[in-house]
Formats: structure tokens, C-alpha cells, sequence
């Protein structure tokens, strides 16, 4: 599943570039694209023994690799969600919603930003919510409904000033573009969904 | 080789890599690679607190370019425009450390302040005391009364230069991080942008701007500043810089004496900074402030962005006394 | 106002006296303004030959830059590209002179040439000694048999210090003659040119240049090198810029002492000199040079020109210990 | 006839300009018309009393104000030019024989070129040569020769390979074009015939 999800960044790198020129400085995507890449690096040369320590060594690649506000962020997103699931075995639907809660609550106490501050939170907290709501069912209906938060969340990202990172100097100029680093959240999570459907 | 923008590297993904190396060779030896991305001095003052600088790459010769004698004792380098992983942080930091702890300075950026609190995080895990003080120096960036949001931009030089006296001078770190925060708090900047310069790895522009405006305030990656202003001459700009900074809460009497710097973003020409700076003495002098220093130099840059910054730093007896030492790095050296 | 390529500037057509203004106050009070346009250091060693440098303007911070502590005495300022005339070259002259007779050191232009030369006709009318010694270090320019008609580029920075440092230290205006043109023997640069900069007074580039290919060897002015050669990258360019030096009659042997000097043009940015600097390390290696000093700046420039140039200046004992005196000036400074 | 000299080269300060753009570095009509606006200054301020002192005026003042090769050599060329004409009445034909002679005579010995480098040389030294031919004659027939004259020599400046000045390390890159420092001669003996002619 993270191989696909590295995979799947790496390959988003022109649009995310593209959508932190908009707001930022046009580095989000080669940022991830970095950290992805060592993601990958460390997960092929040395299978993981559990999910969670795959999780978390996905976000350790990444915080160490990439640097910048979203080094930071998505390291702390994957190392705080994958410490919640120590113990568990495979991931089902609780364990993706355990990991959402977790990573992005990592996220808050890292950046201080919150739902409408225009920044990966947005796409982050109602995937979180949404695989909560789901964590009786299945893994795949769950992870859809994950998806399908993200991907509003990043949407709403559209009428929001930013109120972090680079974009919070545009002021009203923010409104009309989606917060990069909230696309990125959605790719994450579109391609665990993928993965999950296709399997 | 994606290099729409013809620069002179190798690979647009190894940039920061590669000009690290270079960075360490044009220290002649004084300085030395340190884990994976850090550079520290060799003849670090025993039993003092340390100066760790650091910030993304790509705006030569700020920050790494900065260390030295009398300068910061070492950096954390980041990738291209990204600011330090943690990990990096942490080897700087056991490196520059001697046992009185380690003052972390750098800009206000979301990356660097993260970053480098994780690196705190982890330093102090390991028993090495650390301290933070954040340059936010960027009058344009935010306003009087949310200072703690505002950009460390050009002033930076001066900022650095003195702690990097304090750093050479006092044996606590409670003293070094007082006297760089005073520094600080001394210190107030405006920028404004004429083109963009491009990112390597894309040959893409950092930003846009229309042929016939300037961005008054802009940020050095392009980040909205005060308002897009039609491009005008010298003489017109300097009023509108100098009075942004003299708007601000930073008390400048007939009478004070002043460390004056004018920078370049990268590409645009001594020769207009040397104009702006003529522009700008009547409005100094109308003020009455005494300029104790003026540099102008192409320090805080954005690769081959245009635009200039000035920067005014207070001096009081302390920070005169400090500013007056030499002090020596690839980015600044002074007599 | 005419201003097509954005610059930061009041009046097209008094751009040099509007920077030469500024010029004087980035010394602070330690140079003034002498006659039309010349810069003169104000506490000037008594009873010792004098350094006057010069050259257009245009191209700061050379050469009025170079005016300073253990520097030039004094610079006469020509218009924008265009060397001095005769009588500011003579105002300059008499104010630096003490006596002892004056050196003038400049670049190998036509222009310079005439017009020194007419200045020196006009000041020995007046009975002061002059001496001339040009600057010509550009490998690219001309063959090794016809090295007078070589132009003077950035190997000046390393030649001004030494002849600066000097001027501080001889008695007679013979010995500055004589180690002065030591410094120039042992002086070779190149250079490459990627991007054209621009005429101040018309907006228009100073030269044409395809966005595939680079100039190796141009001059900074765009006059024609060696070749137009397909852009490269760093590591591909080092070489084939070492070797136009390493193929002319400056012996360099292993254990060979050197200053290697790496300039910016204008906007080449420093992320790309320290590349560079990177990718002719192996180079140098291997012929077992020893690099005594690195310099990676941007001193010698022509506007907002990118491309970047190379200098090497052999040390022998005396040149080294000359080297090795600090120097202040608002273009380069060393401990 | 000089105001008028100065009138035209002011004027012709886009084509000078762009002629040095092709062989040097593009400024050699700023100078022109920096040199010429000073001498105009100089003329119209403080009438000169004698012929020889005007035309040294205009050399004086193009040589103090201009710098770079055209200021020595035009400076020069005027200064020498007009002691030519020290205890002279009115410009004859037999003066601006003598005018040019001296005149190309200075800028030979000053800048070391002969015919055939592709500087102003290439342009002088055949006006003087048709001047002296035409010395006996009338003035407008003299000066109509010595426009012919230069006219000629710029244009067979196209041609050569530059031997002076930036244009040097051209090589045969530089033929084909004009040299910048001909066309200014032509322009001001076109100037000087024209002003002869409508008088
Ligand atoms: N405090 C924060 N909390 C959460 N996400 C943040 C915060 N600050 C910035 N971000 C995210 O980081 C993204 C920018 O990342 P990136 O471009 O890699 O960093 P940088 O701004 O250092 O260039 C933004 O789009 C935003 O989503
Ligand atoms: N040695 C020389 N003798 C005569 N004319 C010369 C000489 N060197 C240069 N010139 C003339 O000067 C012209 C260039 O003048 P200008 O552009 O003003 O000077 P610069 O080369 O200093 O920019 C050339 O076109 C050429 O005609
Ligand atoms: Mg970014
Ligand atoms: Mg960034
Ligand atoms: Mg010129
Ligand atoms: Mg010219």
C-alpha cells in the first residue's frame, strides 16, 4: 500500500509544484517528491516487520529527507499515525482511523493550525472524521469515506485565506486556490483507497 | 536536464548538495562538512555557548555562507528553498556545541520554526541545552502588532554579525541569546521585488509579476508584501521603503546611530543599489540618524531574482561595541 | 524614462555620477569625492607612491569598488562603459599623488589606454611621475604571443590587492611598478557568458546570445571568446575553462600555491559559482595545486550579465605575504 | 557649421549606438552624443573668437566629457584639427585640407591604427586625402570630396576584420558591419558639407 502511495506522490510533483507556486514557493511537490523517494528507498531495502513501523518509517524518511513545512508536517503525520498502530496487526478500518486521529492531531500540536487555516489540517481532520464515522465497517468503505473528506476538505481549501505557512501573507489573494500541501494529503489518501479497492 | 532557466549546476535534484561542497572548498579549511548537510567552524572557543544559523539553500551566500569568526560557529542546511530536516539540525548541533549550549537563529518561516524546534526536541533529548531566537525582521510581512508573524528577510546580516560578536565574546548562553534578541529587536527590513528568479530543479519562476509593476514588501520567494506598485524611479522608491520601516514601533530620533544595508535579491546591479542608497541619504539625513556603517552587498538573495531590501539596524553602546569587531565568512567580512 | 529592463534607477543618462554619489557614501567617511568624478581614501600614508585604478562604470564594484584600506589610493570613474576622460584621470591623479609619483592600473580597453595616457601626459606636465601597468589576464582574448592585446577581467580583484598591499608597504614608485606587474604575469582568467545584461541608458541588451548556447571566453562587455559551445553543465564547463588557463604560458606546477578567484558576472547566482568552485576542485587536484585562498563573489560584472569566470593568480613568497595583509574596501575585504 | 555638427550626431545616436551594439559594446552613440552635447554647451555659452579655438573647443569639451576610445580619439581628432588652424581666417577649402590632415594625423599617433583596422581611421584619413586633392578649389567642392571620402571608407570598413578597440577579438565575426567610429566621422563631415552647401 505505501508503495503505492510514494508512487503515486512522486508522480503528483509537477501539480503540487504548480499549486504552491499559486501560494507559496512552488517547492511542495519536489519536497515530496524528496521525501517519497527515501520513503520508498527504505521500505524496499528493508521490508518493515509491522504496520506501524512501516508508517512510521515512512514519515521518518520523509521528515529527514525533505525539510521545509511539509517535511515537518507529513513526517509528523506518518510517524504520530503510525505509533497508533502499535501492537495491531493488518490494517482495517479502525486502524485507518486510529492513524488519521493520530497523525493529524501530531500535525496540530506541530503547526498550530487548524480546520480553516488553509493547510494540510483541512484535508487531514475530516478524513480522520469520516474513517471514524466508518470504523465498524470494512477497510475499503472506510478508506472511501476517508477519500471522499479529504477531497472536500482540500476543496474548502479553495475559499480559505491561509493563516500559516508561506500563503498566509496573501491575504484575500489565497482565495480561489487549493492549499497545496491538503492536495497532497488527498493523493496520500486516494492511492491507500486505490490500493485497498483494487486488492 | 530541465535548465529552461540556464544555470550553471549538474543536476537540478543535487543543487544543495553541490553547492554545500562548494561552500565547504571556499572555506580554505576553516570550516568542515559535519553528517550530512552541515557546516562548522574548525577553532571553536572552548567552554562557550555556540551560534547555530541555518535555513534552506538556494539563497546564498545566506545562510551556511554566513559562519565564521566572530559569525555563527555553524549551519544546518536545507534543500533547495526548505528548511533543514531535523536530523541535520541535530548534527549541527552536537557539532557546534561545547558544553554551554547552542542558540538557534534563523527566519520565520512555518519550515525552519519546525524543524528546528524538532531538532530541539531531539538535542535536548540528548542534554544539550538549547535556546530559539526567530529573526522577523520583515516590516511588510505583517503588521506592528503581530510581529511574531512577520518574515526574517535582509537584516539578517547585521543580525547575525552581531550575535556572532556576542558568541565570540560572552560565556552564557543566557547572555547570547539577550544580546542577539536585542538585536533583534533592533533591526527592521523592506524588500521590494522587480522579476522573479526560477527554482532549479524546474526553470520555473519563483513567481509572477507584470512587466510594469514592482512588489513593494514582497518576501524573497515571492510572498505578497505591502501592494504591487507601478515601477518607478529610484528617487520615488526610497521614501516608500524608509517610511514603511519608519512606521513601525522602532523608535529612530535625530541623533541615533544606524547600521544602514542595502541588499540585492541576486541579479539586480550594484549599480542601482549605489543610486538607491544616494535616494535615501536626504530622507536619513531629514532624520537626522547618524550611519555608523552602510553595507552594500548581495547577501540575502533568492537566486536570480531582482529587487533590493534595506535595513536599518539601531545601535546602541553594546550592539556598537559588537558591531565594531572584525568578523569574517564568505558572506560578509568585515575589517 | 527610458527603462525596459527594470532597473532601480533615476535618470538613464546620470547613472554614473547618481552611483558614483552613492559610491562615496558606502565609504562611510573614509573616501571622498575628488574633481568630476574621482574617489580618493582620505587618510593616505605620507611620502609613499600612490595607486590609482580606474576604469567605466557599470561594471560595479570594480574598480571605484576597490578603493581602500591596503587597496587602491584612489579611482578616477569613467561614464557607463566608457573609461575616464583625461582631466578627471588627472584631478584623481593629483589628489593621490604624495610625492612619490603614481602607478596607474587599470584594464587593457582602448578607451582606458588613451585616455590614462593623455592623463598621464596632463600630470607630467605638472611634474608628478606616472607609471602605468594594464591589466591582462583574459586567456581568451588573444594567443599567448600576443598577450598586450588581451582584455583585463576579473583576475584584477587578486592584482588590485596585491598592488594595494604593496603601495601600504613600498617606498618607491619602481618597486610598486615592479610587484605590480609581478601580480599581473601571474594572473590568468577566463570567463563564459550566458545571459547579456543592459545599456542602462537604452534598456537594450549589451549583446545577443542564443538561449542553447554560452560564450566561452567573452569578454564582459559580450565581446567574442573562443567559442559559442552548446550550454552545459558545471562539471562538463570546469574543465574546459581550466583548460584554456592551464594551456597558456603560466607554468602550474603540483605544490603550486594559488588564489583561485570565482566571479559572478551579475546574476549568475552564488548557489552556481560554489557549483562550480565544486567541479573544478578534482580538476586542480589533480595538476596537485594548492589553494592558498578561495574568493566566490561577484565583483566583476557587467549589469545584470549572467555567466561566470575563473582567475588564477600564482603566489611566490613575496606575492603570498602580500596576500596575506588585510584589506577593506567596499568591494572586497579580507581579514 | 559646428552647432550643426552637433545637431546631427545627437540625432544620429540610435544608429551609432546600434552599429558598436554589432562590434562592441553598444554605447559608442551615448558618447557621441554626450561629447556633443557638452560642445554645444561650450559653443553657444562662450562664442569662440577664432575658427582653430572653436574646433579645439569641440575637442576639448568631447574629451572631457565623453571618456572611452571615442572620446580620445574624437578628441584628439578635433583638438589637433583645429591647431591646424591657429592664425587662420574663415574655414577655406585649403583649411579643411589641413583640418583633417592634422586632425587624422593625432588620432594615428594617439591610437596606433592605420587605414585598414576598421576604426575611424578608415573614415578620416581618405576625407583628408580628397580634401587635399580639392584644396585649390572652393570649400563646397572640398567638403562634398571629403564627404565622398569618408562616405568610402566607412563602407569599405564593412568588410574588415578590426584590428581596435572592443571589435578586435571578433575576427572576421566582425565583418560585414560598419565600424560604429566611421559613421560618426561621416555624420559630422555630412554635417559640415550640408551646412557648407545650404550656405
Ligand atoms: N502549520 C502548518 N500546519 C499544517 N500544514 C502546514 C503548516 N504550514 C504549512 N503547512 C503546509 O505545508 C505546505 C507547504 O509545504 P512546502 O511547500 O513543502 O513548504 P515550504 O513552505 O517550506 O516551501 C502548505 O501548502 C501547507 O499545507
Ligand atoms: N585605436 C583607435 N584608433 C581610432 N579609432 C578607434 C581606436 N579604437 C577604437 N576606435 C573607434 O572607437 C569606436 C568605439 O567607440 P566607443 O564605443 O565610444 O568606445 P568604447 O569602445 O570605449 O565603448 C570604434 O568604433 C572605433 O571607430
Ligand atoms: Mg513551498
Ligand atoms: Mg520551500
Ligand atoms: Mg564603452
Ligand atoms: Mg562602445
Amino acid at each position: 500500500m505505501l508503495l503505492l502511495v510514494c508512487d503515486r506522490v512522486i508522480a503528483a510533483e509537477p501539480e503540487l509544484s504548480e499549486a504552491d507556486r499559486n501560494l507559496g514557493d512552488g517547492d511542495h511537490g519536489l519536497g515530496m517528491q524528496r521525501g517519497m523517494t527515501a520513503a520508498k528507498e527504505k521500505l524496499t531495502s528493508a521490508p518493515q516487520e509491522s504496520v506501524d513501523k512501516a508508517f512510521s518509517a515512512v514519515g521518518m524518511a520523509m521528515m529527514s529527507s525533505m525539510g521545509g513545512a511539509s517535511g515537518a508536517i507529513f513526517g509528523t503525520f506518518f510517524r504520530n499515525g503510525g505509533k497508533a498502530l502499535q501492537g495491531r496487526g493488518e490494517l482495517d478500518a479502525q486502524g485507518l482511523a486510529l492513524f488519521l486521529q493520530a497523525g493529524v492531531d501530531g500535525v496540530k500540536s506541530r503547526g498550530g493550525a487548524a480546520v480553516g487555516d488553509k493547510t494540510t489540517v483541512d484535508a487531514m481532520e475530516p478524513a480522520a472524521v469520516a474513517a471514524a464515522e466508518h470504523s465498524g465497517g470494512s477497510l475499503a468503505d472506510a478508506i472511501t469515506a476517508a477519500s471522499k473528506g479529504a477531497e472536500g476538505g482540500k476543496e474548502a481549501t479553495k475559499a480559505m485565506v491561509a493563516k500559516f505557512g508561506r500563503a498566509k501573507t496573501l491575504g484575500e489573494g489565497a482565495i480561489g486556490f487549493p492549499d497545496a500541501g491538503a492536495i497532497s494529503v488527498t493523493v496520500i489518501i486516494d492511492a491507500m483507497r486505490d490500493f485497498v479497492l483494487d486488492s | 536536464m530541465s535548465n529552461s532557466a540556464k544555470k550553471i549546476i549538474n543536476d537540478p535534484l543535487t543543487c544543495a548538495d553541490e553547492l554545500f561542497e562548494g561552500l565547504v572548498l571556499a572555506y580554505d579549511g576553516k570550516a568542515r562538512k559535519v553528517g550530512k548537510r552541515s557546516i562548522v567552524m574548525n577553532d571553536l572557543r572552548p567552554d562557550a555557548p555556540a551560534l547555530l544559523i541555518g535555513g534552506g539553500a538556494g539563497h546564498e551566500p545566506i545562510y551556511h555562507g554566513l559562519v565564521g569568526k566572530n559569525m555563527g560557529d555553524g549551519a544546518a542546511v536545507g534543500d533547495i528553498f526548505a528548511a533543514p530536516p531535523p536530523d541535520i539540525v541535530l548534527e549541527a548541533t552536537q557539532a557546534v556545541n561545547r558544553g554551554k549550549g547552542v542558540l538557534y537563529l534563523y527566519g520565520n518561516y512555518a519550515g525552519d520554526v519546525m524543524n528546528f524546534d524538532i531538532g530541539a526536541e531531539l538535542a535536548e533529548e540528548e542534554g544539550i541545552e538549547v535556546r530559539t531566537v526567530i529573526i522577523n525582521d520583515d516590516v511588510a510581512s505583517a503588521p506592528t502588532s503581530e510581529k511574531d508573524k512577520r518574515r526574517g528577510v535582509a537584516g539578517l546580516v547585521p543580525i547575525v554579525k552581531i550575535a556572532g560578536a556576542a558568541a565570540a565574546t560572552v560565556d552564557t548562553l543566557d547572555e547570547l541569546v539577550r544580546i542577539t534578541q536585542k538585536a533583534v529587536d533592533h533591526t527592521r527590513s523592506v524588500g521590494v521585488s522587480t522579476k522573479p528568479g526560477s527554482i532549479p530543479a524546474t526553470g520555473q519562476p519563483t513567481f509572477d509579476l507584470a512587466d510594469d509593476v514592482i512588489g513593494l514588501g514582497m518576501g524573497i520567494h515571492g510572498e505578497k508584501g505591502i501592494a504591487l506598485i507601478p515601477m518607478c524611479t529610484a528617487n520615488e522608491l526610497a521614501p516608500k521603503m524608509l517610511d514603511l520601516i519608519f512606521g513601525d514601533d522602532m523608535e529612530l530620533n535625530a541623533g541615533d546611530e544606524i547600521v544602514l544595508f542595502v541588499n540585492s535579491l541576486g541579479s539586480t546591479h550594484m549599480m542601482e543599489l549605489l543610486i538607491l542608497l544616494k535616494s535615501a541619504k536626504p530622507i536619513l539625513e531629514a532624520r537626522g540618524l547618524k550611519i555608523h556603517h552602510t553595507i552594500v552587498d548581495s547577501i540575502v538573495t533568492c537566486q536570480e531574482m531582482a529587487g533590493v531590501s534595506i535595513s536599518i539596524m539601531k545601535l546602541d553602546d553594546e550592539l556598537k561595541r559588537l558591531w565594531d569587531m572584525p568578523c569574517e565568512s564568505v558572506g560578509y567580512t568585515k575589517l
